[in-house]
């Protein structure tokens, strides 16, 4: 499908927000300014962007470990996400939940999770919720990766979206590892979304570094979920190019077969690539220069962003045992 | 004897009795990819020769737990790892329900015998959902014991003991045990579960403690003697079976007790230690019995706020204080 | 079609009729208080269960469900100790500690029925990989309803028995009544066939009829065949399309169906009527060689529930037995 | 005031609630056709229809649905069968359920009910009698309730439905037949979550119960006041939060505490009852705290054992006499 200029531009520009904000925290987690646990989204910007790019305010997405992607594609504020993972008071979630457990819900953007597959039936809640009991045409989003996948939870909640008709989306980021497993030796089949078939549930394939197909792709499935036609699965073919979290010392795989695979599955070089010559997705292309300008931007968001988290205080101490009982 | 860390000390309990009997199999998350969680198992595979009993498992919890149990009911010895405590609830009824009860209910023809190693507590920022302490709720089921080891010469010998014992058992390790360094006999040995050790001798006070909670205690009593107060440590070292004995018998003698732990206060392990002080020891008790733990929170993200979850050797020192201050005036 | 000999059919039908007895008695015993506790028949399945099992050996290992009295007696287990289990007595297969929701016969390789909906997939896979690392060569299977097999547990063990290339059977009796809910697409179920499922798993599946013995038997051979000899994925799905008749436990007044309606549409489809059916039609046995099995079976169940009656509750001092080692 | 049971109680307060607020909606196995498999839902189906969901046999979803719908501002009412299966969905509750508000700053509010039918009936067995509310008082971030008959059945329950927190609800398969006479509230506030009711005044003992456990304390208490001895009588209601006050008030007037729940006495609710009153009282107490519960192993089947596990008022009689020698 064709899209315009402008929401290419727009594509382009959540990718490389969430590029410099990974590399940035990436970065600040090695020189020990950022603790915990870590997990990065670079290589797999075009899947987020993609998905949410079709989605509205008022719908939902239920992250994963890796969710900092999801976050800013679903619009969060950066320099608040910034500050959360800072662990800082003027963080979204105030400090107490860290990179693993980010959320806005003012967007929709229901929270990472630190149990891998712990996604799947919050989203089909919610969209149970808004379909048979709010009555709205609100639509859920899950993103999982191939690991995930194996979690008996998955299974719990396809065949429910399929045999009420919810509207929930199911997002495979099969980005061939599962932290430091290679997916093949521990899952049954190649294509993930072949699962889909044993829920009568549609199922596509998009390549996960083309911002447009998977933007198709979820369009196509937001306007049946929104049809009251039930979920779809979305399997994006992708590729992790860093340690399953920043420190990974990546002992399982080699230098050379991470750099080729990055090269090969890299959505913003292709972006650059396709856009700068005639192409079926937009009318025209978009110079070089343009591109350069976009990605200016992004960087120095992201500074401004970290300048906010760095200059941000801690909780007060009396703020521990806040936000657990209303 | 020789200097190993903790993570050292169980990997050859490990090696040497899965080199022994060919029963015995490890399966984990990542077993293979990074040596699972604090690359306790790099290398096992090798290390015993048998690649084939060191088993990449999808991330599938219930299933890990649920195929070991019937691993286990058909002769193999199975060690689990769950990576991180907070992955237990995801194979809960696997735990609770088939694993403890499989023996008992089909009246002792079955018998399980498995190795759930669980890393727990608090490590630095990792949030709500790689922390909590969760062996307050096994001591609870019949039919599972849970072991909590102290040092790396501990853990090794635990370890041998869970391994080679017909029963399921609940292995929590800490996380800040995994660096840890400390004499570890070289012999095979093992050490029976249900038998606490003394690891200071006192006359003012009973400490009861376990696991990481230890090392603290130990700091804190030195902190104490320095004013003159002669803290006993205990270690239970096993929560169930725990032993009773130890624990009354030393309280009898100092009349006082302190119990600490790193899970959350409300309901965990401590009330049943402090609760048994209570209905048995009460006529030598000259003091409450203290009690400390994790306030009623999950662990927060903001270090300021987790430091305020923790259970440090000033909360043990400040704990044995309240002991002596406040003399029961029965 | 495989040939049996007169002996092998006669065998085959005695294994049902020995669960059909059995599950009466105990229907009987329990509507008259004679034992307590959940009380779930396999009445009208039998064929699934003796389908099975013919082409099972000691060695190979089943795991049951809360239904599980026909696995059990398909499996070779001694109805006497396993009725006494039922009254709780110290005779029984479980001396009493499990009665008829976990009852189990390890010595015929039976590891137990399960009163957890869909936990015998763990149990099953581990049981296979166990056989594997022993080389014991013995083969598992798991049983499950068509509710169970809405249970995640069902994916974690599909995936890794696949993935393992483990020899487990997946038989799930779809019997289209999980408790009191109809397992009908768009209700609580996806799909029709709950085989479809092993697409996901790269997996073999076979549907049958489950009320026709000798169908369950041939599609049960080809998936045993498959996981006996050695490559590839091994594990398969058999879905055996059957009907539950009585309600989901003994005093279930089946509120949410006609119970004789219920009754009546097993009555028209009875396994082991079909059985006699084909049998005579094809020449295989005559009406008085049924006649005598029915005589026997009826004898021994008599017998059964006299020895569970006769024998002793177990002594108060066995409460803490058999709990650890 | 009328008389009703336990399960009408919880009916008619689920009734009421739905009726004022159209967000809450009910979802579980066997509710819409059995109307739960205790009856506890009869009628909400045909009363509020689309409100009332059957689901599959996938308690993770039950639980982490009902999270997630909770999250997307409606207000669940989840069922959970038999408590013994609340393992199968325990991440739901523990990782997600009680953790979400937290994590996520105060963003999100979890207002969802969980009712867990819990206890021994006879002849459950291991994997159909449990009482696990000990392990959820250990889990910050969830409410616990146990009440102890129908007027409380009916208050307690409409108070956890408005309230914001998700509350596990703990009903007791027992005590369901139970009958009271039960007033019709009107739309104020029935009942605070935390608070303990004085079922009993007294002087000379205080016994510390709730949920089936009340019946001992109860009964405990006629027997000892036959011979002389007060006993008073506090029903907790709720276990987390728990009424320490109460308790303090009554062992610092009485100088003697006996506790008593159904569930395995070692880690049990009642040893946090026990330790807080060694920590905060313990000066006035006269004799040593008494702790019952059921001896350490899982429930078994046959009648003479399973008599073992039960608690007796006859137990907590000659234990609290033994304080006063």
């Amino acid at each position: 499908m064709k899209v315009s200029k402008e929401q290419a531009l727009k594509f382009y520009e959540t990718m490389c927000l969430i590029r410099e904000f990974e590399t940035s925290v990436k970065h600040d987690f090695l020189n020990g300014e950022i603790p915990g646990f870590v997990h990065l989204y670079i290589g797999e910007e075009a899947v987020a962007t993609g998905i949410c790019a079709a989605l509205d305010d008022t719908d939902y997405i239920e992250s994963t470990h890796r969710g900092h992607g999801h976050c800013i594609a679903k619009g969060a504020d950066i320099d608040r996400m910034m500050a959360e993972i800072f662990g800082k008071k003027t963080g979204l979630c105030k400090g107490k939940g860290g990179s693993m457990h980010i959320a806005d819900f003012s967007v929709g953007m229901l929270g990472a999770n630190g149990v891998v597959g712990g996604g799947y039936n919050l989203a089909a809640g919610a969209a149970l919720a808004n379909k048979m009991i709010l009555k709205n045409d609100r639509v859920s989003v899950v993103f999982f990766g191939d690991g995930a996948s194996n979690r008996g939870t998955f299974h719990e909640a396809a065949n429910v979206s399929s045999a009420w008709k919810l509207p929930t989306i199911f997002v495979n980021e099969m980005n061939q590892w599962a932290s430091t497993t290679p997916y093949e030796t521990t899952t049954a089949v190649k294509d993930i979304s072949d699962r889909a078939k044993g829920y009568h549930m549609p199922a596509v394939i998009a390549d996960g570094k083309n911002v447009f197909e998977v933007y198709a792709a979820a369009v196509e499935a937001v306007e049946r979920a929104r049809a009251g036609e039930g979920p779809t699965f979305i399997e994006c073919k992708t590729f992790r190019v860093e340690g399953h979290f920043v420190g990974d010392p990546e002992l399982y795989r080699t230098r050379e077969y991470v750099k080729e695979n990055a090269a090969l599955n890299d959505p913003l070089t292709w972006f650059d690539r396709t856009m700068t010559r005639k192409n079926g997705y937009i009318d025209g292309v978009i110079e070089p220069q343009e591109l350069e300008a976009v990605r200016a931007a992004a960087k120095e968001k992201i500074v401004k962003a970290k300048e906010f988290a760095m200059s941000s205080e801690y909780p007060d101490p009396d703020q521990y045992t806040a936000d657990l009982y209303l | 004897m020789s200097i190993k860390s903790y993570r050292e000390a169980t990997f050859d309990a490990m090696k040497e009795e899965m080199i022994r009997d060919g029963t015995v199999y490890a399966i984990a998350e990542d077993i293979n990819g990074n040596g699972g969680t604090h690359g306790r198992y790099t290398g096992l595979g090798e290390a015993i020769g048998d690649p084939g009993r060191v088993i990449d498992a999808p991330i599938s919890e219930a299933i890990i737990v649920g195929s070991a149990v019937g691993a286990a009911m058909s002769g193999l010895r199975p060690i689990v790892d769950l990576r991180f405590s907070n992955c237990i609830p995801c194979a809960m009824d696997e735990i609770v329900n088939q694993a403890a009860k499989s023996r008992y209910m089909f009246g002792g023809q079955a018998k399980v015998p498995m190795v759930i190693r669980a890393p727990d507590g608090i490590l630095k920022m990792q949030g709500a959902h790689h922390t909590d302490c969760l062996e307050a709720w096994f001591t609870h089921v019949p039919g599972l014991q849970v072991v909590v080891p102290s040092t790396p010469a501990e853990g090794k010998g635990l370890l041998k003991t869970a391994i080679r014992n017909d029963n399921p058992v609940l292995f929590f390790e800490h996380k800040k045990l995994m660096a840890m360094t400390g004499e570890v006999p070289e012999e095979d040995y093992t050490i029976p579960f249900g038998k606490a050790r003394v690891v200071r001798e006192g006359r003012d006070v009973s400490v009861i403690v376990y696991g990481i909670m230890v090392s603290r205690a130990l700091e804190a009593a030195e902190k104490l003697a320095a004013e003159g107060i002669d803290a006993e440590i205990i270690d239970l070292r096993t929560l169930s079976p725990w032993d009773r004995e130890a624990v009354l018998a030393s309280v009898k003698k100092t009349g006082r007790a302190v119990v600490a732990h790193e899970a959350v206060r409300q309901s965990g392990f401590g009330a049943e230690i402090s609760a048994t002080i209570a209905e048995e020891a009460f006529g030598a008790l000259k003091a409450p019995v203290i009690r400390i733990g994790a306030p009623f929170v999950p662990i927060p993200m903001a270090p300021n706020l987790e430091d305020l979850c923790r259970v440090l050797p000033e909360n043990i020192y400040e704990g044995v204080h309240r002991a002596l201050g406040r003399q029961s005036d029965r | 079609m495989v040939l049996f000999t007169r002996q092998e059919l006669l065998t085959h039908y005695e294994t049902m009729v020995k669960i059909r007895k059995f599950d009466l008695e105990a229907k009987r015993a329990r509507e008259a208080n004679e034992i307590l506790g959940n009380v779930h028949v396999y009445v009208g399945e039998e064929a699934i269960a003796a389908g099975v099992c013919a082409n099972l050996e000691r060695k190979d290992c089943i795991e049951s469900t809360h239904r599980g009295h026909g696995h059990t007696i398909a499996k070779g287990a001694d109805i006497n100790a396993m009725m006494a289990e039922l009254y709780g007595k110290a005779t029984g297969c479980c001396h009493g500690k499990g009665g008829s929701q976990h009852i189990a016969d390890f010595s015929v390789g039976m590891l137990g029925a399960n009163g957890i909906v869909g936990g015998g997939y763990g149990p099953a896979v581990g049981a296979a990989l166990a056989a594997r690392i022993l080389k014991t060569g013995a083969i598992s299977v798991v049983f499950f309803g068509d509710g169970a097999a809405n249970r995640g547990t069902f994916h974690e063990a599909a995936n890794i028995a696949a993935a393992y290339r483990l020899p487990v059977i997946f038989v799930c009796e779809n019997n289209t009544w999980a408790c009191a809910t109809p397992s009908e697409v768009g209700h609580t179920q996806s799909v029709t066939e709950i085989s479809r499922r092993a697409i996901g798993y790269d997996m073999a599946s076979c549907v049958v009829n489950g009320n026709d013995f000798f169908a369950v038997y041939e599609g049960m051979k080809k998936l045993a065949e498959r996981a006996r000899g050695g490559e590839g994925n091994r594990c398969g799905i058999l879905e055996c399309q059957t009907w539950r008749p009585l309600g989901h436990v003994i005093g279930d007044t089946q509120p949410y169906r006609d119970a004789r309606e219920a009754w009546a549409r097993m009555c028209a489809d009875d396994c082991i009527e079909n059985y006699e059916r084909r049998c005579i039609a094809e020449g295989w046995l005559e009406k008085k060689d049924f006649e005598e099995i029915q005589d026997r079976v009826e004898k021994m169940i008599r017998d059964a529930k006299q020895f569970a009656v006769d024998s002793p509750y177990p002594d108060a001092s066995e409460l803490t037995t058999d709990l650890y080692d | 005031m009328r008389k009703l049971s336990f399960s009408m109680a919880t009916c008619e307060a689920m009734a009421e609630e739905m009726a004022l607020d159209d967000k809450i909606f009910v979802m579980g196995e066997d509710l819409a056709r059995q109307g739960g498999i205790f009856g506890q839902f009869k009628g909400l189906p045909e009363k509020f229809p689309g409100r009332v969901i059957d689901t599959p046999i996938s308690e993770t979803f039950i639980i982490g649905g009902g999270v997630g719908a909770a999250l997307a501002g409606a207000r669940p009412v989840v069922d959970m069968h038999f408590a013994d299966f609340i393992g199968v969905c325990m991440d739901e509750i523990f990782n997600q359920m009680a953790k979400v508000r937290y994590m996520f700053g105060g963003q999100a509010k979890v207002p969802l009910v969980l009712r867990a039918p819990d206890g021994m009936t006879i002849q459950g067995a291991a994997q159909h009698s449990q009482a696990v509310e000990a392990w959820f008082c250990h889990i910050p971030g969830i409410q616990v309730v146990a009440p102890s008959n129908p007027e409380d059945a009916k208050a307690v329950l409409k108070a956890a439905i408005r309230s914001d927190n998700p509350v596990i609800y703990f009903e007791n398969k027992i005590l369901y037949k139970e009958t009271a006479m039960v007033p019709e509230i009107a739309d104020e506030v029935p009942y605070t979550i935390g608070k303990a009711k004085v079922r009993r005044e007294g002087k000379d003992v205080t016994i510390v119960s709730y949920s089936i456990g009340m019946k001992n304390a109860l009964g405990a208490a006629e027997r000892l006041a036959k011979e002389g001895i007060e006993a008073e009588v506090i029903d907790l209601i709720s276990l987390s939060p728990w009424d320490k006050e109460a308790v303090l008030t009554s062992v610092k007037k009485t100088h003697r505490l006996c506790i008593a729940h159904e569930a395995v006495k070692q880690g049990g609710f009642g040893a946090e009852i026990a330790a807080t009153v060694a920590e905060e009282a313990i000066e006035y107490l006269d004799a040593p705290i008494l702790r019952y519960g059921a001896p350490f192993c899982p429930i078994p089947f046959a009648p003479t054992l399973e008599k073992m596990v039960r608690v007796f008022p006859e137990d907590l009689v000659k234990g609290i006499k033994g304080m006063f020698e």
